[in-house]
């Protein structure tokens, strides 16, 4: 067996987490997102916190709770029929909330980049669009005009899994896996929500999809 | 003709006809709204693969094949993963995409100039704005295809001579389905492809903020 | 169903493959190595090959063909013990062969990158060593000492795998993955050598590793 | 002492002595050579995981635990997966790596100078070199352990006061690992932490090319 249980209850999972800290938070959608942690840390009553999500639906309780200074997202909005008014928009429009745009999977590069060793990257302008975290010029790599992006890290990650392991090592099923994977290896301390949990060794070595090694800390799917 | 206020059944339509404009055996991107709907009108044989931006490749409805694949909500409707399909991670999913894997990438918007530059998913009522993957899926994919209603919720043209609403996008557009016809943009205007049943050209005119032209190749009748 | 029979006999499988090309070779030791399809290039007689290879054992058949005027790997000799005296060794002392060498998880993700949209990547300068792809002054980030490394594609993969369906979605065991993966992804022609081949569908979407989607060609290893 | 050549079981000596300078619960990566030897050395409740370059992580010697698990070959030795491991692609493993993942890499070497800078495979022999991972392992593990034979193939000091070999690594080592003992370079030249069984500090100081000190924390015995 490889690793120790790092199963806890939902206010250990989020505990030392704090004032100002950067939290990226996994999921897409209603895919892979860890509702309960986001819950629990939104009744922590913090302030000032920079959130890091593909998405942004599965923030709005922090936005709600007016935990939420700085927001990098692909998502700042649900604009016509496919969303509801967000908590996020409501403050951004109040400047409580100031949101970084990033196409999407640009941005997910960026954290893979944090958790990678790659503190920066070039890719063609054109698939960045607008939303550049950076005013960096443009420079061309074979005959393609590209810009610089930044590696994002954080403090923490808040992730959900499919199934894990006592040790943390994580699987997922369909589409649930999304931002979760690069997540795991881009922040200090990273916390999971799993809809299933087994003994270690109930998942193969090959279908691990991140090993426990970079888990910190884990707990149990509300209702599963 | 009035105003058609979309409904159910002229969203799918819409999404039968962007259906018409795939390629058979080829890779394709559907985003959230009527593109979604696509696959629903894309039977199995037509060796169509979708992708979804969250790293679902290679679903399909239940209108064909199986249905005892895993189920994926996708933005309002479910299909199955086929057989041979693939999960991964959106850092993976983006790279296919960039890479310019994406053959055709379906998209919705809410402008389209006759130039094809358009404005998707991005609105300039609201004061944060929403990119999605959109830079993306269009500054690299190898076609465009715009699947949306003539016209917004107040009725007014999203078929424009330029667009008004900003943060759009400068890969332009290759073609364009809604309710009303298929359409290209010709740079003056936009040139009809496809005419929906019982749609006349002064009809497509008359909810059109550009020259409604027939297109170069002739036109068509859905 | 997705996708048509890939699977194609061996000669089939390397046709098309012309002097002067760029040929990136998947494999680690013997794990993952397409061993084959290596043997069948190498009796094409060709000639002036750029061969991308993390090792480079596997690579020896092309060398003692004298097929190749390039190499780019972490593994220019097999110094010592743990190695053997190798043809691409002699052909480079001889002048026959430029050796372009690169720290192995650095080659690596100038690989991902190739097949990722990502033209170039800044990397620390101290996990470079002094196995540079250009000579770009260093610069900061973060208060790091970083280096710009540049993304590699190919004109052709040839690649092992564990196990294929029809349709070339790939998956492997153990340490066979290595190379492969991020190689399926940048090349303009994969070719796979693959020890089980399935019916599509044999392999769960969740554990399909590569897709068939960017796989050309499947061949059966001999003796699988 | 005459120069001991290196031996099966001298190897085993020098795996079994860099085991000991790992901490428990920490994740590790091992080199080539002798460095590939250490995991037998290491009984699975010590909760060592030990990396492969090649991605895989979490494995262990059939001498301990079970003898059940995927067998994997690594460098003229196997090893089985353990219950909990994980395999990953090049990429990724090397990801670790580099943001910083692994506590201990343990290496072998050509040479190793007193202020600890060494030559890890590659030789001023060869025209080519061979960087292997080296740069990456050395660049960013939190500490690096050299476990080598004290002498080459041809008798001469690998410890030697400054290199002589091209290709240095700059990142010093932190502890030096032979089969006469366990040894920090000082700076001067060589601190001796632990000898081995029957060696005295004068047979360590006969095959090694700079002077051999007294550790600051003072000589233990294997």
């Amino acid at each position: 067996m490889i690793g120790q249980s790092k199963l806890v209850d939902l206010e250990e999972a989020v505990d030392g987490i704090v004032d100002g800290m950067t939290v990226m938070l996994g999921g897409w959608g209603v895919c892979g997102t860890p509702a309960g942690l986001i819950a629990a840390l939104a009744g922590r009553g913090l302030r000032d916190l920079t959130v890091v999500m593909l998405g942004s639906q599965g923030s709005d309780p922090l936005h709600r709770a007016g935990a939420v200074r700085r927001m990098i997202t692909s998502f700042g909005s649900y604009p016509g029929r496919f969303g509801q008014q967000l908590a996020l928009e409501q403050r951004t429009r109040a400047g409580e909330v100031e949101v970084e745009l990033c196409s999407q999977g640009v941005l997910a590069e960026r954290i893979r980049a944090g958790g990678a060793g790659i503190p920066a990257f070039y890719v063609e302008e054109r698939v960045v669009g607008p939303f550049r975290s950076n005013d960096e010029p443009a420079r061309d790599f074979d005959g393609k005009r590209c810009v610089l992006e930044t590696a994002l890290r954080a403090d923490v990650a808040l992730l959900g899994a499919t199934v894990a392991d006592l040790a943390g090592n994580l699987t997922w099923r369909d589409g649930e896996r999304n931002a979760n994977e690069v997540m795991a290896y881009a922040a200090d301390l990273v916390v999971v929500e799993a809809d299933e949990i087994y003994e270690v060794g109930w998942i193969a070595p090959e279908h691990v999809m991140v090993p426990g090694l970079v888990v910190d800390r884990l707990v149990a799917s509300v209702g599963s | 003709m009035p105003h058609v206020a979309p409904s159910s059944s002229s969203r799918e339509r819409i999404a039968a006809a962007a259906a018409a404009q795939l390629a058979d055996n080829t890779f394709v991107n559907v985003g959230i709204g009527i593109p979604g709907l696509v696959p629903h009108h894309v039977p199995d044989e037509r060796g169509v693969v979708f992708h979804a931006e969250h790293g679902v490749i290679g679903f399909g409805s239940d209108r064909f094949g199986p249905a005892d694949g895993p189920l994926l909500a996708f933005f309002g409707t479910t299909y199955r993963l086929r057989p041979g399909g693939f999960c991964c991670d959106h850092a993976r999913s983006f790279a296919l995409i960039r890479s310019g894997r994406i053959h055709t990438t379906v998209l919705g918007a809410f402008q389209v100039a006759a130039d094809g530059r358009f404005v998707s998913h991005a609105s300039e009522a609201m004061a944060s704005g929403c990119p999605g993957g959109s830079p993306e899926l269009t500054g690299a994919a190898g076609r465009v295809v715009i699947a949306t209603e003539h016209t917004d919720p107040e009725g007014r043209p999203k078929l424009v001579a330029s667009l008004t609403l900003p943060l759009g996008v400068d890969r332009p557009a290759d073609v364009i389905v809604t309710e009303l016809g298929t359409f290209v943009p010709t740079g003056s205007g936009f040139g009809i492809v496809e005419l929906a049943e019982g749609v006349t050209p002064a009809d497509v005119q008359a909810v059109t903020d550009a020259p409604v032209e027939p297109a170069a190749t002739g036109m068509g009748r859905r």
